[in-house]
């Protein structure tokens, strides 16, 4: 680990003197991309980050937000890319662990875990596989283990993830307002760290995480122990209910370093530590390795004398390692000792604010020309087209993922993975509905419209349950920041999502940034990730059966926006086109449509249509439901267009309704007084999945035979190849 | 062509913890008083029955089905790899 | 009438256990620390769901070592009701208590999902206020759900009727479909899926009486006598 | 009192099938076109590091170990000690 020439010199005058070897570690740690943002700090300012639910305290990892009645919820989202693209088991579980702390950090109790997978192609690609396999697995054993359910996610395939892995992971916290932490520490309070012990692990890995991937460098392996981390939860809020913890921080990437200077730096307090009394796994570490070293578990706690007791009378139950490790100074010094030798002694502001940068952006130069469309080879047969798409990775039904992962403990899932977004109950008859979604194929087309898409995508989700979006969470992830063209792109995301939550009054209570996302193959397409945390007031929708004679309705218009589509890339292997783009003024009253119609208990079911378009989603809610559907797409709102189009097309703002038939002038009512674009597409029944034009069958497919391709295929490939 | 029996052992590499051992020896071996034991660790052992020319084929063999197959993560983890006459 | 619930370090269900014991069904219950002793006053004694130690060695091994299961031993033998779930059902196994063996799921990969119980005797504790026969929606969620007993083990738990419930289909590969057994008198009971987890209508808003009658019967059994 | 190594082999019995060496065998060597391997089956290992008098008490102890905490089910599992020069 080093710091660039100008970062040693910015330090020196800093300081006024030469840093000590230790120094520079911790330095080079918390200066990293991973630990300070600096390359996009200043831009994420941006992003609206107050609303009236947003409750913000100093210190804080995760977003809280006001839920009523003395409750909060609490939010965080992260990745672990680098890690899991050497170690995905080890690296997605560990990533998870990862997000749980910072939710536990603000003293809530981690109630939900989401992920988003992002590999190679897996259809071709053992190393892809290989690498989803495991991860998969990392996720399942750590969050079963933990007895946090796991509720829902995305998995994307895409050759710009060959040879390497997107694994992002955000978590839900839930608690009681008055119980969460109030950071604040003086004078004479005591530092503990609390966990598992250091060792030479992850040395080096937050600086690895800002490195592009090479093999040179995968040295930074994290085995995971969620025994451990279930224990120091448990025991964590156990001293939490007993008023133990003036202040918390976990420890994650720039492990103590990065704790410590972070926690002295947010509070306006020095601290003085010293390294031997850090419990390690190993006996010769030097005080560089027990500073930056990347150990997974561990919580540092500030508190006092009197209070220590008790602490440690919690630690012992929980059987779990707690250390005094320093107190607490008025100095503002970082002070980190070896016995009586002193290792670093350095202001913590300087520590935890590296310099930051304004780095040049430019319009990538393929962006010219990647909207023209070439001639595509006809599709001879639909119904044949269809069955092959159901059954392709990105399309397939991901059960063989969430099936994996126990979404059930808690008790709180109400609507489970497998459908839009899923819900949980919470204790003051309100329920939390949540979604991430993202989409690097309409983003590489499209930086900015292809990021405000993930974010409609997800409140769309969310909105089909029942849920108002009350907090959104972004993730951005991108290649090399050095790169002006693959800045500019984050830039242009980052624009569209600041306009986006901005115009529908959501703030953004966390995030995080992943840059360098890169192998020698190339950068990765930008993969914004967003995150939606949608709130019902009274009930969700709940799970109704689809009869015979139901009636299927589309709100929203069907748009020529091919680009980035699955038909082009999967079907056509063609990258290019015009990609969705989101109106604003439509994308809301359409959202605010579908609240209220579900409000009104006029709606059975309600479905977004997104990825694979309108006969991906219709088929979807067959399959899911069992039943067949007759449908016209004659009917369907927007331009008139070619019948590929229509049924593939990935336009934004559109939502399925299922309603029985009576119900369809009290819709049409409330559809009308708001000039909503809507039409009646078809009606459910029989054994087939029928789409028609002008009379002519396009698709005829048995619900069953879909169902099981669509539900079997992704387990199929994966294990059996 | 002679059938061997080829045993493999996959365990994390020295230095990289195990949680497991360590969890079996806290709080079950040490709780049962037994004191004498200093350390445990885990490993997961795979036992191949091959047809190959000879010992030494087979072992080559072996190693090459399981860098060949991912069956274990060289970044994390140490193979061994054990001929018997079956 | 009062109801033990046992922690172990890793155990992930108590809570939900113990929400639906008494904020659904009304029991008086106490959570039990896996050092501690069970009071003599207790009526049933309750082994929830997780992953004690982490699931390390195999699930239930070392839990079924903690100096709470020697209580738990005399108060089964006393004839007290005692039920494990899941990771309560494997400490069971592992303590002894039970016969037979959880092994891993032949798909080899932790399964969530729901699925259907056939209820196979209704004389236990637990199932008392259930049909012979009747059908069960419930979730399983587990890595090492597989029951496994040798054949002459399964003729006589067949014969003094130990067997509870079956999966209505084969779910994990375990031997005759079984998803729970008890002991001998009947009076311990251990099932791999998770009956608090489908005894609330907000939660399986189709059926959830059944789940609800393991709780109701448990209800019957011990408080009739207080 | 010397320190040595004991491995502590665990596998199903004979008779009880082993889906995970099974799938090993099925989806990964033979799908990769490894015909000379006709049988794969798994176990687990445990390394006990251990100060015994002499190999023969070594084996004995870790054997009473293994026996009373029930490191491996007798119903399924059987358990092979070998001792080690540490
Ligand atoms: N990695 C995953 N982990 C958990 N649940 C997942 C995962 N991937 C997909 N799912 C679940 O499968 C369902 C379909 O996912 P997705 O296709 O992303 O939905 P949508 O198109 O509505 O965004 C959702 O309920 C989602 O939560
Ligand atoms: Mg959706």
């Amino acid at each position: 680990m080093s710091l660039e020439p100008q970062e040693l010199d910015d330090l020196t005058s800093k300081i006024g003197r030469k840093p000590t070897s230790t120094e520079l570690q911790i330095v080079a740690a918390e200066w990293s991309e991973h630990c300070s943002y600096k390359s996009s700090k200043k831009h994420l300012k941006m992003l609206p980050m107050k609303g009236r639910l947003v409750i913000s305290e100093k210190g804080y990892d995760s977003g809280v937000l006001d839920v009523g009645d003395g409750y909060v919820i609490t939010a965080h989202i992260e990745s672990h890319n680098h890690p899991s693209a050497v170690e995905p088991y080890g690296g997605a579980a560990t990533g998870v662990g990862g997000v749980i702390r910072d939710i536990l950090s603000a003293g809530t109790r981690p109630i939900a875990i989401f992920d988003g997978l992002r590999f190679g192609d897996i259809e071709k690609d053992l190393q892809a596989r290989w690498l989803f396999k495991n991860a998969v697995t990392g996720i399942a054993d750590y969050g079963n283990c933990l007895g946090i359910p796991t509720i829902g996610g995305e998995v994307e395939f895409d050759e710009c993830y060959s040879n390497y892995a997107l694994v992002d992971v955000a978590a839900i916290g839930f608690g009681k307002k008055k119980n969460l932490i109030k950071n604040h520490a003086k004078k004479g309070n005591i530092v503990v760290l609390l966990g598992g012990s250091t060792g030479r692990d992850g040395i080096g890995g937050s600086q690895f995480a800002s490195d592009s991937l090479e093999s040179e460098n995968r040295s930074a392996v994290q085995i995971p122990d969620p025994f451990i981390e279930k224990l120091i939860i448990e025991a964590i809020l156990e001293a939490r209910d007993q008023h133990l913890i003036n202040a918390m921080k976990d420890l994650g990437g720039g492990g103590l370093s990065c704790a410590v200077s972070e926690t002295a730096d947010a509070l306006s307090i020095g601290i003085e530590m010293d390294v031997d009394k850090v419990h390690t796994r190993e006996s010769d570490m030097s005080p560089e390795e027990i500073m930056v070293s990347e150990s997974q578990e561990r919580m540092l706690i500030v508190t006092t004398d009197e209070k220590l007791k008790k602490l440690q009378i919690i630690c012992k139950k929980f059987r779990i390692a707690c250390s005094v490790i320093g107190h607490v100074t008025t100095n503002n010094m970082m002070h980190v000792k070896k016995g009586k030798k002193t290792c670093a002694n350095l202001p913590t502001d300087v520590v935890a604010n590296a310099k930051l940068l304004d780095r040049p952006s430019k319009k990538p130069a393929y962006l010219e020309t990647i909207e023209q469309e070439k001639k595509l080879k006809p599709v001879s047969d639909y119904s044949k087209m269809m069955l092959k798409f159901l059954a392709s990775p990105n399309i397939a039904s991901k059960i063989w993922v969430y099936g994996q992962y126990d979404h059930e403990v808690g008790i709180r899932t109400v609507v489970k993975p497998g459908k839009d977004a899923s819900v949980l109950r919470l204790d003051n008859g309100k329920f939390l509905s949540a979604k991430i979604d993202g989409n690097p194929k309409h983003c590489y087309i499209n930086p900015r419209e292809g990021a405000i898409g993930c974010f409609e995508e997800a409140c769309r989700n969310v909105v089909c349950t029942g849920a108002k979006p009350i907090g959104m969470l972004d993730h951005l992830q991108f290649g090399n920041p050095e790169n002006p063209e693959i800045f500019w792109t984050f830039l242009e995301s980052l624009k569209g999502l600041t306009d986006f939550a901005k115009y529908f009054e959501i703030p953004c209570v966390g995030g995080k940034v992943s840059l360098y996302n890169e192998t020698p193959s190339g950068p990765i397409k930008p993969t914004p990730l967003i995150g939606i945390l949608g709130l019902i007031e009274k009930t969700p929708i709940s799970s109704q059966i689809i009869s015979p004679g139901d009636s299927l309705m589309i709100i929203g218009d069907t748009k020529d926006e091919m680009g980035g589509s699955e038909y082009f890339e999967y079907i056509h292997k063609f990258i290019g086109g015009k990609c969705p783009v989101v109106n604003f003024k439509e994308s809301k009253s359409n959202m605010n449509i579908v609240l209220e119609l579900v409000k009104n208990e006029l709606l059975k079911a309600a479905h977004d249509c997104s990825k694979g378009g309108l006969a991906v989603a219709i088929s979807e809610l067959c399959m899911t439901h069992k039943i067949g559907c007759k449908v016209s797409l004659d009917k369907v709102p927007g331009p008139k267009l070619d019948v590929d189009r229509v049924l593939f097309s990935e336009s934004h703002s559109r939502y399925l309704l299922v309603f029985e038939k009576k119900n369809l002038k009290k819709l049409e009512d409330i559809l009308k007084k708001d000039k909503i674009s809507y039409s009646v597409l078809g009606k459910f029944g029989g054994e087939n999945i029928l789409f028609s034009k002008s009379s002519k069958p396009i698709i005829d497919l048995r619900v069953d035979k879909a169902q099981k391709t669509w539900f079997n295929s992704l387990r199929e490939l994966v294990v059996h190849g | 062509m002679t059938t061997f029996d080829v045993h493999v052992i996959i365990e994390n590499k020295p230095g990289i913890s195990d949680p497991e051992g360590e969890t079996i020896l806290h709080d079950l071996v040490l709780k049962g008083n037994h004191s004498a034991v200093s350390k445990i660790k885990t490993a997961k052992m795979l036992k191949f029955t091959i047809k190959e020319k000879d010992k030494k084929s087979a072992k080559i063999t072996v190693q090459k089905i399981c860098d060949e197959l991912r069956i274990y993560n060289p970044m994390v983890s140490k193979v061994t790899i054990d001929v018997f006459d079956a | 009438m009062k109801v033990g619930v046992v922690v172990f370090p890793g155990s992930n269900c108590d809570r939900d256990m113990y929400h639906v014991l008494t904020d659904v069904f009304k029991f008086n219950a106490e959570y039990f620390w896996h050092e501690k002793g069970l009071p003599k006053n207790i009526d049933a004694v309750i082994l929830p769901g997780g992953f004690s130690y982490g699931d390390r060695l195999r699930s239930g091994a070392i839990a079924a070592h903690s100096p709470i299961i020697a209580d738990v031993r005399k108060m089964a033998e006393k004839g007290i009701p005692i039920l494990g779930v899941c990771n309560g059902f494997q400490i069971l196994v592992e303590a002894g208590l039970l016969p037979g063996a959880l092994l891993k799921n032949t798909s080899l990969n932790f399964m969530c999902g729901w699925t259907n119980l056939i209820v196979e005797n209704n004389k236990t504790p637990f199932t008392n206020k259930l049909k012979l026969n009747q059908k069960i929606p419930i979730p399983i969620a587990n890595g090492e759900g597989r029951y496994y007993v040798d054949n002459e083990t399964l003729k006589k738990l067949k014969k003094n009727n130990q067997i509870v419930f079956r999966y209505s289909e084969i779910v994990n590969g375990s031997t005759d479909r079984i998803a729970g057994v008890c002991n001998e008198s009947g009076n311990v009971v251990g099932m791999m899926p998770h009956p608090e987890r489908a005894a609330e209508s907000a939660i399986n808003p189709i059926d959830n009486k059944p789940s609800s009658l393991i709780f109701e019967s448990l209800l019957d059994t011990i408080g009739v006598t207080n």
